[in-house]
């Protein structure tokens, strides 16, 4: 990828794309416990689209507006939530770690069953599965986008030392 | 209070690792001392719930904190709802005698480690990381130990490759060491690529991940033996058993001392898998009357290999100039003599020609015996010599033994502990090497008295490398550029002075060691059915 | 180096003839039986039957990845936090 | 049955290519992509175990009834697929790093260059 | 068993089947010798001067080098007999050890074809 970026039409289309890919990955992040995907994979969609801007708009551009370090201040915020939500099962309900505490009607977020009757879908049901796949979501999202971001960085600065 | 932690321990274990990992980032934002504080207290606080764990397990009954926890010897803990539906779908820890002997290996070195790269990686960039990366390789670590559950032991095993290769590849402006991380992150994924498909053929075949319910169900057809050999096969290569040795002098020699101290316990970990595949998974099949002589076959192949790591590590240490690759070679060959234990031990299997039950005789008890307590001294006493290279290291910049000398003469506690862990490594009485290395030495005499031979003649050779090494780098007249050499700071000298007082406790009471901790791991890795009846 | 080549193919070959060996072995691929009956398979219909009454989710999927095996998920996402964290600690700044 | 397990063959080839690429290719980009070759093949095998004849995804939601395809080899092989990319950009940026020192991805002339 | 039953197993002896081992009996054997051989080192002649001829190193009459990096033996010539006679040997372990990846794995593949012949034939 060149360091200054591609033409202007590809960095106005990546501007139009860009939401779209977002709200896509981010249905997908939330309705992982009803629809097929879930955390990694919508994570894995919004990196891409991350992915798109850093290649649209190259390595230096994009270095300026985020640094790896507060993706991964993100990562470890995820990273927080999920293995959190796994040592709430200790202190709650069963006591167990990684127990499902809230489908045990703990509380009234998330609580409800699926009904059994195939069919209908119920966004309000299972329990800390959703949480976690927000969690999940937040931290491949960060991840993956670090990774890309430091190795396009990274060749770009050896590209330098080829030219010198 | 104790129960309510013991309960839990097995999650704690590995979660509190994990959790002190995901938080280092952040708290190494608000200063760096407060972070090496952290990280220690993290350390020893998995330490110490490490340390509760395997008392509570290996313990007598009347001596136990939790004695209603441990039924027959093993601990349960299933993640998620206690309501485990029937047959098992939830990931399972069991922890036995064998999973309780080699945590204790996983609890000692990462305290060393921290504590040692205090002082060692003062003043190197992105320690941060460094730290995160070790408390992961930690967990990971423990959780290979602990698990009971085949997928689960797989994902363990990718934490530690990745994590054990970045740290690898630490000194990055070192063309060396980046090329060692690559070999070693090639090695290991493609072992690990091994385990998960042999693990995938296992589940097409029983449709289970436990590994409990696997040995339950398992028939020992082709498909099932084609398993086992991937998954042996495999994690010998991650093992460093010869000659799929190559990747572990290099990945030893060129990551920083602190992190190689830790990897030797990742090492030791593919080690317990292969155990925990060959006596416990393929046990019951393994020894019995049916194909007796097929176990038999897989001891004598094992006797092999090891009699080649051995030869091999010696041999290429003997005339290695590089200080921390000649440990690496000692290392491999210390491995040798673990799988020459317990390959002798499986080649001494007998069927009895009254009962027709089938075992193993007493002198392969005595071998299993010896190999489990060596697996404990090699990986101490390698670190050490490994923390005493790094210590040579800070002070002089210096890895290749044909520039180092005189260096006795300014650094004298470290001198010392390069005396203690050459004796230890060589196995010279009165240090722990010995103990372990006489009952080896003594139950391969009994099987086969070249084997014995064999193994006394490259433990000799052994001590002559040290001997090298000593002469090399601590004897001789003062260099004039190493005249103002200080002695190291306090922290390493403290990493080093933990596990030498572990070394010579065990070397002084060997018999206390081998009654209340290995003799119950052998007994646990003898008793498949024990472990099968845990679930 | 034709020693090299030559045993590399030699026992590649052997290797690749024991896994063709294998997958012929393998269940049967669609699980079907001789007779045309789903072979047993415990556990996985065990979960396809309880998901949605143990973990309340409507996607199978998802209630083993989260809810089953939520270790496996955890150590999964400490899989790519470590290599975040090994490409950040390679790509660091060597000088202060 | 022979007819029916060409999923299965197909793991073994992609396997043995896999190696094929790890053991005889000198560029250190073709032995990484032998890698993820022997990687997709494993995943692939994990995926084939989970699939019943005539089943349909293992989702409730507007589900049309009838067998569910087995729900944990999908899981494994998600797991396995993310463990994968870790381990894939690890490799990279090694490469990276070795291609700075060296300015070449040849195994052999690495070799040459160090002694 | 109690603690104090532990405590009594730290002076036993390590039994294995024919052979035994005790370190504590061992180093009281080791320290009796040493104190014996330092009373006869007491009858040893006083007259012993330090900084004179009697504390020069004797390199067979010849001359002490000035450079310490000359008096100090290096590693590589260390074991040179040793090295000499196993030359053959060595060279075919340093064929073994070319740091080439893909030798490491075709070691593991010639093992696996190895464990399959023994083991998946039987």
């Amino acid at each position: 990828m060149s360091d200054a970026g591609m033409s202007k039409i590809v960095k106005t289309m990546t501007g139009v794309c860009f939401p779209f890919i977002l709200i896509f990955g981010l249905y997908i992040i939330v309705h992982g416990h009803l629809t097929p995907g879930g955390g990694f994979q919508g994570g894995a969609v919004v990196a891409s689209a991350c992915a798109m801007i850093l290649i649209a708009y190259g390595s230096i551009w994009t270095m300026k507006k985020i640094k790896e370090k507060h993706l991964s201040i993100f990562e470890s915020l995820g990273a927080l939530m999920f293995i959190s939500l796994a040592f709430f099962g200790i202190f709650l309900a069963d006591g167990i770690f990684f127990d499902n505490f809230l489908v045990k009607g703990a509380f009234s977020f998330f609580g409800l069953f699926a009904n059994t009757a195939t069919g209908v879908a119920d966004i309000n049901t299972a329990g800390v599965i959703p949480l976690m796949n927000i969690a999940v979501g937040l931290k491949v999202i960060a991840g993956l986008f670090a990774i890309v971001l430091v190795m396009a960085y990274a060749t770009h600065k050896i590209k330098e030392v080829d030219d010198q | 209070m104790f129960e309510q932690i013991l309960t839990h321990a097995p999650a704690l274990a590995v979660a509190i690792p994990l959790l002190g990992a995901f938080l280092t980032p952040l708290v190494s934002k608000i200063n760096g001392k407060l972070r090496n504080v952290f990280v220690v207290i993290i350390t020893a606080l998995t330490s110490f719930i490490v340390a509760l764990l395997s008392y509570n397990i290996l313990a007598h009954e009347s001596v136990k904190f939790a004695p209603d926890l441990v039924k027959n010897g093993i601990q349960t803990y299933i993640f998620g709802a206690g309501s485990a539906g029937d047959p098992v779908v939830r990931i399972v820890f069991e922890v036995d005698g064998v999973n309780a002997f080699m945590i204790i290996l996983a609890a000692i070195l990462p305290l060393a480690a921290v504590i040692y790269s205090w002082g060692f990686m003062k003043d190197e960039t992105g320690q941060d990381k460094y730290y995160t990366l070790i408390l992961l390789l930690t967990a990971g670590m423990l959780g290979m130990m602990m698990t009971g559950d085949l997928f689960n032991f797989f994902v363990f095993l990718e934490i530690t490759s990745i994590a054990s290769a970045a740290l690898i590849a630490y000194r990055v402006n070192n063309k060396f060491s980046v090329q060692a991380a690559f070999k070693y992150i090639v090695v290991s994924t493609i072992g690990a690529l091994f385990v998960l498909f042999a693990i995938a053929i296992l589940y097409g075949q029983y449709d289970a991940l436990n590994m409990a319910v696997i040995a339950k169900s398992i028939q020992y057809g082709l498909l099932d033996k084609i398993a086992l050999i991937l998954l042996i096969v495999a994690l010998a290569m991650k093992a460093g058993i010869a000659p799929m040795h190559m990747w572990l002098p290099e990945a030893y020699g060129r990551a920083p001392s602190s992190v190689t101290v830790v990897i030797i316990g990742t090492t030791l970990g593919s080690f317990y898998g292969i155990l925990r595949v060959g006596f416990t998974i393929f046990g019951e099949q393994i020894i019995s009357e049916s194909n007796l002589e097929v176990g038999i076959a897989l001891g004598w192949v094992l006797v092999g290999l090891a009699i080649l790591t051995i030869f091999i590590g010696v041999l290429m240490a003997l005339k290695q100039n590089d200080f921390k690759k000649m440990i690496g070679f000692a290392a491999v060959a210390e491995i040798g003599y673990m799988v020459l234990a317990f390959g002798a031990a499986l080649a001494t299997m007998y069927q009895d020609s009254v009962t027709g039950i089938t075992g193993i005789s007493s002198s392969g008890l005595t071998a299993l015996k010896g190999g489990m307590f060596h697996i404990l001294n090699d990986a101490l006493d390698v670190s050490l010599l490994f923390l005493v290279a790094g210590a040579v290291y800070y002070v002089s910049k210096e890895s290749s033994l044909n520039r180092l000398g005189g260096l006795a003469r300014n650094m004298k506690y470290t001198t010392i502990f390069f005396i203690i862990g050459l004796v230890a490594v060589s196995g010279l009485p009165p240090l722990n090497g010995f103990a372990s290395k006489l009952m080896i030495y003594q139950s391969t005499y009994e099987i086969n008295p070249i084997l014995a031979i064999v193994a006394i003649l490259c433990s000799i050779l052994l001590l002559a490398t040290f001997v090298k090494v000593f002469y090399a780098a601590f004897l001789g007249p003062k260099l004039p550029k190493f005249e103002n050499v200080k002695e190291v700071p306090k922290s390493m000298l403290i990493g080093m002075l933990v596990l030498t007082c572990v070394i010579i406790f065990i070397g002084l009471f060997p018999n206390l060691v081998v009654e209340n901790i290995v003799t119950p791991a052998v007994t646990a890795l003898q008793n498949a059915s024990a472990y099968i009846g845990g679930i | 180096m034709n020693w090299r080549v030559t045993a590399g193919g030699v026992f590649l070959i052997i290797v690749a003839a024991f896994l063709i060996y294998a997958a012929l072995l393998s269940p049967t691929f669609g699980l079907k039986d001789s007779e045309g009956d789903y072979i047993e398979r415990p556990m996985d219909q065990h979960i396809i039957d309880e998901t949605q009454t143990q973990t309340g989710a409507d996607n199978g999927v998802t209630a083993v990845v989260f809810d089953y095996r939520g270790f496996d998920t955890l150590g999964e996402a400490t899989v790519l936090f470590t290599a975040v964290a090994g490409v950040i600690i390679i790509f660091r700044r060597l000088k202060k | 049955m022979m007819a029916f397990q060409i999923p299965y063959l197909a793991v073994a080839g992609l396997i043995i290519i896999g190696l094929y690429a790890v053991l005889f290719k000198r560029n250190l980009i073709k032995m990484i992509i032998g890698i993820t070759l022997i990687e997709s093949g494993v995943n692939l095998f994990l995926i084939t175990l989970s699939f019943r004849e005539g089943s349909t995804a293992p989702i409730y939601t507007s589900s049309p009834g009838g067998p569910m395809s087995l729900p944990v080899p999908q899981a494994l092989t998600l797991t396995s697929i993310v463990i994968g990319v870790a381990v894939l950009a690890l490799m990279l940026s090694l490469v990276i790093h070795i291609f700075k020192h060296y300015k070449t991805l040849d195994v052999r002339k690495i070799r040459e260059e160090d002694n | 068993m109690s603690f104090i039953d532990s405590l009594s197993q730290l002076y036993e002896t390590l039994n294995t089947d024919s052979g035994f081992w005790n370190p504590l009996v061992w180093i009281t054997a080791f320290v009796i010798v040493f104190l014996i051989i330092y009373i006869i080192r007491g009858y040893g002649n006083k007259n012993y001067k330090k900084n004179t001829e009697q504390t020069k190193a004797f390199l067979s009459g010849n001359p002490e080098f000035e450079d310490k990096e000359k008096m100090h033996v290096k590693a590589k010539n260390l074991y040179w007999g040793f090295n000499e006679t196993l030359k053959g040997l060595y060279k075919l372990l340093d064929r073994m050890h070319n740091g080439n990846t893909s030798d490491f794995i075709l070691w593991f593949v010639v093992i696996l074809g190895i464990f399959f012949i023994v083991l998946g034939v039987l």
